[in-house]
């Protein structure tokens, strides 16, 4: 089958078989970890790992919300500005209504998973194509944002300690040395449970089923319809998670961020071999991929590469990377 | 005793083709009741709609006496009705179990987690009742279109639905397994089981089915005890003619030249040390079981795949074939035996698909095209194979099974080549049809082209070749004369381990 | 090698007036014998990457950083870290709720877009409909020069009405769009103000697409605005002193590192430019190509 | 023949049979049209309509680029960056180097057309997925427009008639009524050109295979990945025009333009009824895409309605586009 054979090729791992685990763009990783070592001795130093991580965290989450979609073979344009909408939620709950923290985390998550219910009835019920309805969705999440916030910054000076969802560091506390800020953990534990959804629930295999042949589950008896509603639900709940976490970070909802996240989100799981027409991925090659990401953006920086430069580099390197480790998945094979 | 099934005038219109007249069909429990008919007669959207795939738009269909609406695959399943798609119908990137137990997956942890062990031992418990030798855990999309035909087959039976309907489940498998098939279908028949059965090998009709429904241009024509009605008999309700299925003496090809030569071909354990020559105006027919390499050694003539070593002599000549288009250019065609996955552009219409490998010869200036010449060569080939479609627009994958593989048999031999290699060309195929298309074959050879059949069917080869090459776990064990008898290509097909 | 090094985390680097910045900042590098680094996100959205340019600058324990916050917050906890680790800080552009700055450089926009309000209700009589086409609803430069320049009219001025505020992200080809659909609406327009560089050149190109006459103050500079304002196609603009700002920052920043006093807010100064002072050399010197 | 052709502009022209012309979107750009022209007296004017179109020429373009790609199956995010590229090329040869108007367009459009060939080999024979190919080639182009430029506008003030590209009016000096801007012109004239590519000749019939079933075509003894380069190459080709239309209507090269676009222009594809699954698709219907986002864009600004509203009914009527046009589709077949 041309599918398969085009599966071979880049090394699509199958998160449901979980028999072979090809990870594309691993071996880059780690070479990119190494060309940076040695260029600078900045780089590898435990503060600057951190940093790496913590800017990996938003990123790396809403990632993890994109690959459940895409691996239904659909897409998710709308991750970035609903988080946004999130982060705006939180602040509406604990700022404007001054709630408890516990209520603002709900609330933030509650309205992505809301939001992510509306998208999936858009794209399974009206049958309006992934790409449009999350177009539309951006678009309406972007201006809801504003309006909601009265397109100011939110600041969550109130709630003591809403800093700490992303910048804390509970295990700072007990190994100061390494002090993993917060949203590293949360991120991690994201992908955890994500990937233990996808490999090992009924969702999860539905979510691989539907992205590998819909028609093949519809005519299974399958409620195909209910079940892509579940899996977009499930990721507007993830990108309420990374809702809170840039809140955190930045101590404010920013209403007017978001736009072009999606892109680096959603490039984050192609890096990580998950492929955009659907059935395999997962979410450890996204995390990679993710990683890929940051890592470069922060070693360019941290080399003083002059700016306009580094996008040239970053765009070489992303396809370089791929090419590797697809060379290497190939003479693997 | 009531029938399971009882379909009445049933009516359905697609754009532009009216499939469906007035269709009658009814299934009795514990029988196999067969439903013959050309390609496009309406076989397979008579059974979609028994399946909740399609929905009529006139007629009536009761399940158990009672009416039904049957609006969903879901409500069909309930139904107790059970289905093996003519097109393989699973995703390729589950593994075989899961593919099987799709929406039924057992479960642990109360419910909220699959419980793998348990669906791969089912799984495994389904292929050992079928005597099928498959890990669970393999993934589909690796498998081989026969195999891929097994799990779909597993599948269906895994429902245990009181209605099974197999839309042509033999067509991608060879006669061991149809065998074992058909062991299962008598159990089945055992337990009360009603049986649809669709097939275009009359053999199979006698050996299994009770009952023949038949159908011709989407209306029903009549029902006839399968033992007591000869063949001829069948085949000209279904075509309204007779059929002539005489095989033309083998010619003489001493003094023939060699049109392709082929020496020590070799892909790691797939295809071991493979020689021979035909020659030009020469049926080589290439007979094996199931993966026994055939396809592959195909593959590598036709540049697919990249062979470990091995040469290929085109006229004498040594030729580099490192892709397709350099075999295509060389005069060589290659028509695959999984029409869906790798034959058909099922997008494009069926004149594009027929042009397919012919469109430098309907390029002009700037490499625009003739559409005048394309539309007039597809419905050439349209009306020589006798394809069934509203006209040559028709997108490709509207068409009915067979009439979609008539189309990629059509794009080869619009191509014009030297040398053709016809991977299982009959796969889904009509008998009318067929036997247009052996003579089609049969006059390109006189024509003094070099063709190459692969079949699984040995009636095919045995009718077809004039000489016949036997693999046996990717090496040529041998050669027969036409007209050998089938013991001697069995004892051949099975010679492992040995050199020819 | 041994240089010391000041980083300077910009809301930009892209643009004109970011350049100019980065100019004056490269400038004061070379005369104090410092070698400077420049960066910005790609939008004045961006707070977060801007924090994890910030974040990287730290790793690179420079002797010091200027600082052009996106969010006047956000970036507290950083700023925090680089002071335990010893690196002064100087705000520039704009500044942040914190005293760990030792210095800011900025202009002080609300100011500058009042003057703009001045000039235009002075060019169109104090009365007729106007409209604003902005560069960002949410950046501070964004909504101070909004607000500074619509609170003006509106206190000073009654008898003119703001029909329309877009905002076009500093992209001239969007800008150039909103302003035809603004003058399509409105075709008894009598001003617009661009509060950007893009903006205003989106302007310009929008009133000459539709032939309208009206009135058009900028802000900023940058070759076509200097060209529109020569051609009396754009009334005037505001400029501020980018190259002054990037040129103050860094020397701010060389003098905390060496633990020298440096004047808490280094105001930069804004400047009304038209057809009649362009030329003028008080006024050549703070414009920018 | 002929009605291949219209097939192909109007109709999801491989395969349609020539009997229904399915064209999604485009009762919905009527419904648009006449709600917008009651809401405000000032939308049905000529010289707005004249400004719509004008507003459509940049997007329109980038997009038929874009449709090319999408057919084959494929995904271009470069659209954008490279316009801006190609517009820069044009700035140094012009501004730069000094040399006559014709060369410049010559530099421009062999600028794009080899861009294009390069991320046409790198999507070709190294494999990588389009998406990553494309973004990668997205940043290097965006970086290398920042250096070659120097990070500032380059003036096209030495070359007196390159603004006439896109802003004078042939059709204006003879019809002084109706000054339809040259830029129009351009996008109706690759409109055209392409769609003529597309319907009628080999590169356009592989162009459709390709997206259909790349396999297949391979196995026909098609050298797939020769066409595939050929497909990339016209697209960058395309953008090369786009880089001029841009520049002219500036009179300059902006090097920090071009990211963002690319969704504009992949939304008008999609809208207009191509599938990103491949093998279908019309440049008529991305023309309607591309008209529906400006007409949607300039109304709601005539009518002053507030940003931050304007983005949530965009996103909105985006989605219902789409549906109401699925809708009557679905109940004339
Ligand atoms: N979805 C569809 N749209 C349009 N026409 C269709 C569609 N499905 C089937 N047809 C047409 O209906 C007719 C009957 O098709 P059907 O698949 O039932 O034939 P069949 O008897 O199963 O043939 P075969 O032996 O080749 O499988 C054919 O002419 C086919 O082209
Ligand atoms: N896609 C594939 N993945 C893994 N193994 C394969 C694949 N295709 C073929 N094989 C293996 O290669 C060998 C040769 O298979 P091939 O398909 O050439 O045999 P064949 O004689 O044509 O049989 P068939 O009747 O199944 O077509 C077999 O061992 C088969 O299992
Ligand atoms: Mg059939
Ligand atoms: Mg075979």
């Amino acid at each position: 089958m041309s599918d398969n054979f085009l599966a071979g090729l880049i090394g699509k791992s199958q998160g449901a078989g979980g028999a072979r685990y090809k990870l594309l763009a691993f071996g880059s990783l780690i070479l990119l970890f190494v060309v940076f070592s040695l260029a600078s001795p900045n780089f590898l130093q435990t503060s600057n790992i951190l940093a790496i991580l913590q800017a990996t965290s938003v990123n790396g989450v809403l990632a993890i919300a994109a690959t459940v979609v895409i691996i239904t073979g659909g897409i998710d344009l709308s991750v970035g500005t609903l988080m946004t909408f999130c982060a705006v939620i939180a602040g509406v709950v604990l700022t404007f209504l001054g709630l408890p923290l516990p209520l603002g985390i709900a609330g933030a998550i509650l309205a992505g998973a809301g939001a992510g219910f509306v998208t999936g009835n858009i794209v399974a019920r009206l049958r309006i194509p992934p790409f449009i309805a999350t177009l539309g969705m951006m678009l309406i999440l972007k201006g809801l944002s504003l309006v909601i916030s009265g397109t100011r910054p939110i600041y969550f000076n109130g709630t003591p300690g809403f800093t700490s969802i992303s910048q804390g560091s509970i295990v700072g506390t007990v190994i100061p040395a390494v002090p993993v800020p917060n949203g590293v953990l949360v991120l991690f534990a994201v992908a955890i449970v994500i990937s233990l959804v996808l490999t090992r629930t009924a969702l999860g295999r539905y979510t691989f089923a539907l992205g590998s042949n819909e028609e093949a589950v519809r005519l299974s008896g399958v409620n195909t319809r209910g079940w892509k509603v579940a899996v977009y639900t499930l990721a507007g709940a993830i990108c309420g998670i990374a809702g809170l976490l840039i809140a955190s970070r930045l101590n404010s909802a920013q209403p007017a961020l978001g736009q072009g996240y999606e892109l680096d989100a959603i490039a984050a799981v192609v890096i990580g071999g998950t492929s955009l027409a659907g059935g395999s991925g997962t979410i450890l090659g996204t995390l990679i991929g993710a990683l890929i990401i940051s890592v470069l953006a922060n070693g360019l920086r941290i080399m003083s590469v002059p700016q306009e430069w580094q996008t040239v580099i970053t765009g070489t390197i992303i396809i370089l990377a791929v090419y590797i480790d697809m060379l290497r998945n190939r003479n693997a094979s | 005793m009531t029938d399971l099934v009882t379909m009445r005038g049933i009516d359905k219109a697609f754009p532009g083709v009216r499939a469906l007249k007035g269709a009658e069909f009814d299934l009795r429990p514990g029988e196999v009741h067969a439903l013959m008919g050309e390609n496009g007669a309406g076989k397979s959207t008579l059974m979609k709609i028994l399946a909740g795939i399609y929905r009529q738009d006139a007629g009536e269909v009761l399940v158990g006496g009672q009416p039904v609406d049957l609006g969903s695959p879901r409500a069909a399943i309930a139904a107790g009705i059970g289905i093996i798609h003519q097109e393989l119908i699973l995703m390729p990137h589950l593994t075989a179990a899961q593919n099987i137990l799709i929406g039924r997956e057992p479960r642990k942890a109360g419910g909220l987690l699959l419980d793998e062990v348990a669906l791969n031992a089912y799984a495994a418990d389904v292929f050992k009742s079928m005597q099928l030798s498959l890990d669970p855990r393999t993934l589909v999309g690796s498998l081989t279109i026969a195999r891929q035909q097994m799990v779909e087959i597993a599948k269906a039976l895994s429902f245990r639905s009181r209605i099974l309907i197999m839309d042509e489940p033999t067509a991608a498998l060879n006669d061991k397994e149809v065998n074992e098939l058909f062991a299962i279908i008598n159990r089945l028949k055992a337990d009360g089981v009603g049986i649809v059965y669709i097939s275009h090998k009359m053999d199979e009709i006698k050996r299994i089915a009770d009952r023949v429904t038949v159908m011709r241009d989407g209306a029903y024509v009549g029902t006839v005890d399968a033992r007591e009605t000869p063949i001829s008999k069948i085949i000209s309700m279904m075509v309204g003619r007779e059929i002539d299925n005489e095989a033309p003496a083998a010619p003489d090809l001493s003094a023939a030249p060699v049109a392709l030569e082929v020496r020590g071909l070799t892909r790691a354990t797939q295809v071991r040390d493979v020689s021979f020559a035909v020659k030009a105006g020469e049926i080589l027919g290439f007979a094996g079981l199931m993966g026994a390499g055939r396809t592959e050694v195909a593959r590598l003539i036709f540049g697919a795949d990249k062979a470990d070593s091995g040469e290929i002599l085109l006229g004498g000549k040594r030729i580099d074939v490192v892709a397709p288009q350099d075999a295509v250019r060389c005069g060589i065609g290659y028509l695959s035996e999984d029409r869906k996955a790798l034959g058909l552009a099922t997008g494009l219409d069926v004149r594009n698909n027929i042009a397919l490998a012919s469109i430098p010869r309907f390029s002009k200036l700037f490499g625009i095209l003739d559409e005048q010449a394309m539309h007039a060569a597809a419905n050439e080939y349209i009306e020589k194979l006798a394809i069934k479609t509203p006209s040559d627009r028709q997108p490709a994958r509207l068409l009915s099974g067979g009439n979609q593989q008539k189309i990629v048999i059509a794009k080869w031999l619009l191509r014009d080549c030297k040398v053709l290699i016809f991977d299982e060309p009959t796969r889904g195929i009509d008998i009318g049809a067929k036997s247009e298309i052996y003579k089609l074959l049969n006059a390109l050879a006189a024509e003094g082209k070099a063709i190459i059949v692969i079949s699984s069917e040995l009636p095919e080869v045995l009718r077809l070749s004039h000489r016949i090459a036997v693999m046996c776990e990717g090496r040529l064990t041998g050669f027969l004369p036409a007209g050998a008898p089938q013991e001697d290509i069995m004892r051949l097909a099975t010679m492992r381990g040995a050199a020819a | 090698q041994d240089k010391p090094y000041v980083a300077l985390i910009s809301k930009g680097f892209q643009h004109q007036f970011w350049q100019a910045v980065k100019a004056g900042a490269d400038k004061a590098g070379a005369d104090l014998g410092v070698n400077v680094t420049f960066e910005g996100p790609d939008t004045e959205a961006q707070v977060d990457r801007q924090i994890d340019m910030l974040s990287a600058a730290i790793a690179k324990k420079p002797a010091a950083i200027g600082f052009a916050a996106l969010d006047s917050q956000a970036a507290i906890p950083l700023l925090e870290q680089a002071k335990t680790a010893g690196i002064p800080i100087v705000a520039f552009d704009s500044g942040v709720d914190s005293d760990i700055p030792v210095a800011t450089a900025a202009t002080d926009s609300v100011a500058a877009a009042a003057l703009a309000a001045d000039k235009m209700a002075e060019l169109i009589g104090s009365e007729g409909k106007i409209a604003v086409v902005a560069h960002d609803q949410t950046s501070r430069t964004g909504i101070d020069r909004r607000d500074g320049f619509v609170n003006r009219i509106k206190e000073a001025y009654p008898k003119i009405e703001i029909v329309s505020v877009q905002y076009g992200g500093g992209d001239q080809l969007q800008s150039t769009e909103i302003t035809k659909s603004i003058l399509q609406g409105n075709p008894d327009l009598k001003g617009v103000f661009g509060t950007n560089e893009g903006s205003a050149i989106g302007v310009v190109n929008g009133v000459k697409e539709l032939g309208s006459k009206v009135t058009i103050i900028g802000f900023d500079s940058g070759a076509l605005q200097k060209q529109a304002i020569k051609d009396g196609l754009m009334a005037g603009a505001i400029t501020q002193n980018p190259v002054g700002i990037g040129y103050k920052t860094v020397e701010a920043a060389v003098k905390a590192s060496k633990g020298e006093t440096v004047d808490k807010k280094i105001d930069t100064g804004f400047y009304w430019y038209d057809k009649t002072n362009i030329d003028k050399p008080e006024i050549a010197a703070v414009l920018y190509d």
